[in-house]
């Protein structure tokens, strides 16, 4: 039975200032919807932080039945930590991300309206209310729609630029991402007429290892992962998040997948029967094995600093699944390790990532390209660029002290704890690896600039927002674990 | 229902099927596109003409029954010019010509070669 | 009366289909085109005679809305197939 | 009820073929039409179903709108034969895929075929949440209060749809009119039916979306059938879109989300909450909700099949 | 075998017809029909699964009726967004499917 929580309807302002935000932006249009946009952004962080706040203070997840009617007929939103956590994520990147654009989209003196800046002010807020749906739903239907959203938008951010040549790629993640959502809403389908619910709440008492659950479950893992690009289904990433506008790249590598991620543990830990997510997590974590692997070797071979990153991001997906097994297999106290571990890793890679991203965007168009090879005298032209970049690198590499540090040190404890010290291998190769496509970047950033190389200086103001996140990412470590205590809230 | 008004409506609609089964016969069986075409809408039409005249008296009040008169008074204009166009389009495609024909107009500038 | 108007009904549409294997086939895309056209009476016919059988009014409203996106699209195609051109 | 079961059958076989033809069919115009007439055949069988709300949506938009959708990018696009065949799955691929569908197919039959005997359902709930809102249609209860919600963010993700489909055109564009010209056609056929099938067309979209409160219809079905009432003049040259950059067009676009969002907002202060509807009157409420939706579900799905800005504004 | 039951199986037809298509077909235009029809099958599960939920006087469960309502209008939008993609893409670079490797460009952007 699910009630409504005083603090609720902070989670209902979450969703409809964004949502509502981006109405208002698109019927101003021009420089108006700029100023809503940025507005509606800073006051969503303001959201953000109260819920994560009450959230942490309260030690118990908020609830809001819409409409005051109750699951199964009635939906819920629901914010328990690991909502709380990503929904400050999500703020905390767009509001960086929105800041970064100000110059690249801002409307030019002496016109009405362009393209692009229009686009880029209207699904910024749209961004935020697609994000708001994934994290906060508390309906597998309503997550459907949230999804939807979040690919629409990812979709228009991504092609931006209108560059013929990204067309190609963002097709080919749309139609990924399109049956990713199908074979979810089938699972979906199968799942109510089972249980006649799809509220997580009350599925998660009604489940059993039965044929629809288990067929459901198959079904709209495997959809979730197509739309994360787990390996095997990684090849459409990397193309596509590169080949973006550097704001649309950090807000796709850093949150639009890890909406489909929050969807998956949803699933796994709150739906499916037990037995399942023991015997099932092994099968996806080995996914998430081979995917750190060979992300992460095929990014220490790439040419181009984007591609680089981007292969980057199907490496450090990777991570998120090992905490399947691990949170399945242990004890409470090594479970609620496992579960810090792995959403902290989307936590401070969603922070590393985007600074990353926008980093290389800089670095891309202060060389006018972005050849690994040739980034020689980048450092000399944007130091604070590259340092937020090899910030971001620390923590993706995991070591102390970042946010990455925190995650790949939980998952590894809870690894050894378990007995299954093999996974354990994997993040510390990954993290070698890591190590050595980071320093690959950094060392050739350092590098004296090639003769005839001419390096446009880059506005400070887009290098101190790199340098915010790329902090951001670095300071979550510094947070001792025990404040961290949010991510635990209303936890599996 | 009295049986008198039974026997009626059974009577229209079975006529009415006959008319589809003719018309499907008929599409089966003329040689050349023209004739289908005409064979297809008239024999339909006036098949579902049948139908709905079989079904107005069992139509539970008198807003029922002007919709069913509506939908075949919209089929029949639909249907009349369909089989107009089709028939234009399948002589256009008789002769073929080399250049783009008229009908290709109203591209605009989609960009095509 | 329902189960001689739900048999009305499938023969309706088996003849309906039976055509729209012809029509199907070609050769010419006018051929194609009937297509459309041909079930759109046919399939009205069928919901008519469903409607009557069940004494719903509301499938009535699907009949009225197939007769007008019936003549819009079979339009459509007519149109579009013109911008294709002949082939 | 034999003669229902082998219309039951009949419909099924019928649907598997043409689905199966329209992937066989030689051209892509020839698979638009078998879409179509899948979607057609669909319609009845959603009749069959029970499901009168979803025949309805499904002719308008899963046949009609998708098909003309669909029909006008075929007509623009001509495949260029050798890159189409190079890129073709190899027979290995092939059979690897009919292996993936074969078995995602056969384990969904698994799953379907073990659902619980009797089903467990929502039919009574939603019938006893249906009266208290004055409502006749229990579909159309779910849609705007029980799940109002998911029906929010649908009407949102149209203008989300809008908007990115805008946001492709060519920088140079944008503040043009959206689509192709077609050229204004003043006799024949079509010119007529382009102007006396829209005045019917009109008051039997308003009337769908207007008898969904207490029978089968809506916003969606009724907006579906206004839209296609303004792409037929189009079609003939009757009528051109607005320019995109009109403020007009894309207040009537966002009207009907942002309606629904005042009115749910409001709840807070009249109701007991966000996306309540005070007692007494829920039923005015959702209808001015449904009639601003249906304005801009309209507008969107016209939006939507005209496609992005293709020439110049004139200055 | 109940009529339901045939319907279902259809809708798992429809599902393996159109997933097949997605994946074994070259032109996105026929990838994007496919879409569709494998969408159309995820629907009509929706629909035996509220004809199985019927009940209270009502030939079938109003909860996933609304749902597919729903999920047609949102795959509608998918799909114009997918055309209009695939549209830009051909006008841009006369290219018809999503192969690794771009041809040539043919027409430039007009």
């Amino acid at each position: 039975m699910t009630a409504t929580t005083p603090e609720g309807w902070l989670l209902v302002l979450a969703l409809t200032l964004p949502a509502g935000a981006m109405l208002l932006a698109f019927v101003a249009g021009g420089r108006h919807a700029q100023r809503i946009a940025l507005g509606a952004l800073a006051l969503w962080l303001v959201i953000a932080f109260a819920i994560a706040l009450q959230v942490q203070r309260g030690g118990a997840p908020l609830a809001y039945l819409i409409g005051g009617w109750q699951p199964p007929l009635g939906m819920a939103l629901r914010a328990d930590g690991l909502s709380a956590a990503m929904l400050l994520t999500g703020a905390v990147v767009l509001l960086a991300v929105a800041l970064f654009g100000r110059a690249p989209y801002a409307t030019p003196r002496g016109a009405q309206e362009t393209r692009a800046a229009y686009a880029y002010w209207c699904f910024l807020p749209a961004l935020a209310a697609s994000l708001a749906a994934a994290f906060l739903g508390g309906d597998l239907f309503n997550l459907f729609v949230a999804l939807e959203m979040l690919t629409f938008t990812a979709l228009a951010l991504a092609c931006l630029d209108g560059k013929p040549s990204q067309f190609k790629s963002e097709l080919r993640y749309l139609l990924f991402a399109l049956i990713g959502s199908v074979l979810y809403l089938l699972g979906a389908g199968l799942l109510y007429g089972a249980h006649g619910t799809l509220d997580i709440a009350l599925l998660a008492g009604r489940t059993r290892a039965d044929a629809p659950t288990l067929v459901a479950g198959a079904l709209m893992t495997a959809g979730l992962i197509a739309k994360m690009a787990l390996f095997p289904l990684h090849l459409w990433l990397p193309p596509a998040h590169a080949g973006a506008p550097a704001a649309a790249s950090a807000l796709l590598s850093g949150l639009v997948v890890k909406g489909a991620f929050v969807l998956l543990l949803r699933l796994w830990f709150w739906v499916l029967p037990a037995p399942v997510v023991l015997n099932g997590g092994t099968l996806l974590a080995a996914l998430g094995a081979a995917a750190i692997l060979i992300g992460s070797v095929v990014a220490l071979r790439q040419e181009r600093l984007k591609l680089l990153v981007a292969y980057s991001t199907v490496a450090q997906m990777g991570y998120l699944f090992l905490m399947f097994p691990l949170l399945a297999a242990g004890d409470a106290e090594t479970a609620s390790r496992a579960w810090l571990g792995g959403v902290l890793q989307a936590v401070s890679h969603a922070l590393a990532k985007a600074a990353m991203f926008l980093g290389a965007g800089l670095i891309a168009a202060s060389l006018g390209h972005d050849r690994v090879a040739a980034l020689g005298g980048a450092a000399r032209v944007m130091p604070i660029t590259v340092i937020a970049f090899a910030m971001g690198g620390l923590s993706l590499m995991g070591l102390p002290p970042s946010g990455g540090f925190g995650a790949k040190w939980l998952l590894l404890r809870a690894s050894v704890e378990t007995g299954q010290w093999w996974w354990s291998l994997v993040i510390l190769s990954g993290g070698l690896l890591t190590g050595g496509y980071v320093y690959r970047i950094v060392a050739a950033a350092l590098a004296p600039p090639a003769p005839g190389c001419e390096a446009r200086p880059v506005p400070r103001a887009q290098e101190l927002c790199v340098l915010a996140l790329a902090l951001a990412s670095i300071l979550l470590g510094l947070v001792p674990l025990k404040d961290l205590g949010l991510v635990r809230v209303g936890a599996p | 229902m009295s049986l008198l008004v039974g026997a009626f409506s059974t009577a229209c609609v079975l006529a009415g099927v006959f008319f589809f089964v003719a018309g499907t016969a008929g599409l089966i069986r003329f040689p050349d596109t023209l004739s289908r075409v005409h064979a297809l809408t008239k024999a339909d039409n006036l098949g579902l003409g049948l139908i709905v005249l079989g079904l107005l008296p069992l139509a539970p009040g008198l807003g029922a029954a002007l919709k069913l008169l509506l939908i075949w008074v919209l089929v029949v204009i639909g249907g009349a010019t369909a089989a107009q166009l089709i028939g234009a389009a399948a002589a256009r495609d008789e002769h073929a010509m080399p250049s783009p024909p008229s009908g290709g107009r109203g591209l605009g500038e989609g960009g095509v070669p | 009366m329902t189960e001689i108007l739900l048999g009305a009904a499938f023969v309706v549409l088996l003849s309906v289909l039976a055509g729209l294997w012809r029509v199907l086939r070609g050769p010419r895309r006018a051929d194609r085109l009937m297509a459309a056209q041909l079930l759109c009476t046919g399939g009205i016919a069928a919901l008519l005679l469903v409607a009557g059988a069940y004494g719903d009014g509301a499938i009535l409203d699907v009949a009225l809305l197939l007769a007008l996106l019936g003549a819009f699209t079979s339009v459509a195609f007519v149109m579009a197939a013109r911008l294709v051109g002949p082939r | 009820m034999t003669a229902g079961l082998l219309l039951d059958l009949l419909l099924a076989l019928a649907v598997l073929g043409t689905a199966a033809w329209t992937l066989a069919a030689r051209s892509q115009f020839a698979a638009v039409i078998g879409f179509v007439v899948t979607g057609l055949l669909l319609t009845l069988v959603w009749v069959r179903l029970g499901a009168v709300d979803v025949a309805l949506t499904e002719a308008a938009i899963g046949a009609g709108a998708t098909g003309v959708i669909l029909l006008y990018v075929v007509a623009r696009l001509r495949g260029g034969e050798a890159e189409i065949s190079a890129a073709t799955p190899s027979r290995a691929q092939r059979a690897l895929a009919a292996l993936l569908a074969l078995s995602v197919g056969g384990a969904l039959a698994y799953g379907v075929l073990s659902l619980p005997d009797p089903a467990p359902s929502l039919a009574e709930a939603a019938l006893a949440g249906t009266a208290p809102l004055g409502l006749g249609n229990p579909v159309s209860a779910v849609l705007m209060a029980h799940r109002g919600l998911d029906t929010l963010l649908e009407a949102i993700v149209l203008v989300f749809a809008v908007l990115a489909v805008w946001s492709m055109a060519a920088d140079h564009r944008w503040g043009g009119r959206p689509g192709p010209v077609f050229q204004r056609e003043e006799h024949g056929p079509l010119s007529l039916l382009a102007r006396i099938l829209p005045p019917v067309g009109i008051v039997i979209g308003i009337y769908i979306a207007w008898v969904g409160a207490d029978s089968p219809g809506g916003k969606f079905q009724g907006g579906t059938i206004l839209a296609a009432m303004w792409v037929l003049p189009w079609i003939a040259g009757l009528v051109r879109p607005p320019s995109v950059t009109d403020w007009r067009l894309r207040l009537m676009i966002a009207i009907g989300p942002l309606t629904f969002l005042a009115v749910g907002l409001a709840g807070f202060v009249v109701a007991e909450g966000f996306l309540a509807y005070p007692p007494g009157f829920a039923k005015p409420l959702i209808l001015l909700i449904e009639a601003a939706m249906t304005l801009s579900v309209a507008a969107a799905l016209a939006c939507l099949i005209a496609g992005p800005p293709e020439r110049r504004r004139r200055a | 075998m109940t009529g339901t039951d045939i319907l279902a199986l259809a809708a798992c037809g429809l599902v393996a017809i159109g997933l097949y298509g997605l994946v074994a077909q070259a032109e996105v235009l026929r990838k994007i029909i496919a879409f569709n029809l494998l969408g159309a099958g995820v629907f009509l599960l929706f629909g035996v699964v509220a004809r199985r939920g019927a009940g209270a006087g009502l030939a079938a469960d109003p909860v996933p009726q609304a749902m597919v309502i729903t999920g047609l209008v949102v795959a509608f939008a998918a799909t114009a967004l997918a055309l209009v993609l695939t549209l830009r893409l051909y006008q841009i670079t006369g290219a018809a499917t999503v192969a690794e490797d771009p041809p040539e460009p043919t027409a430039p952007d007009s």
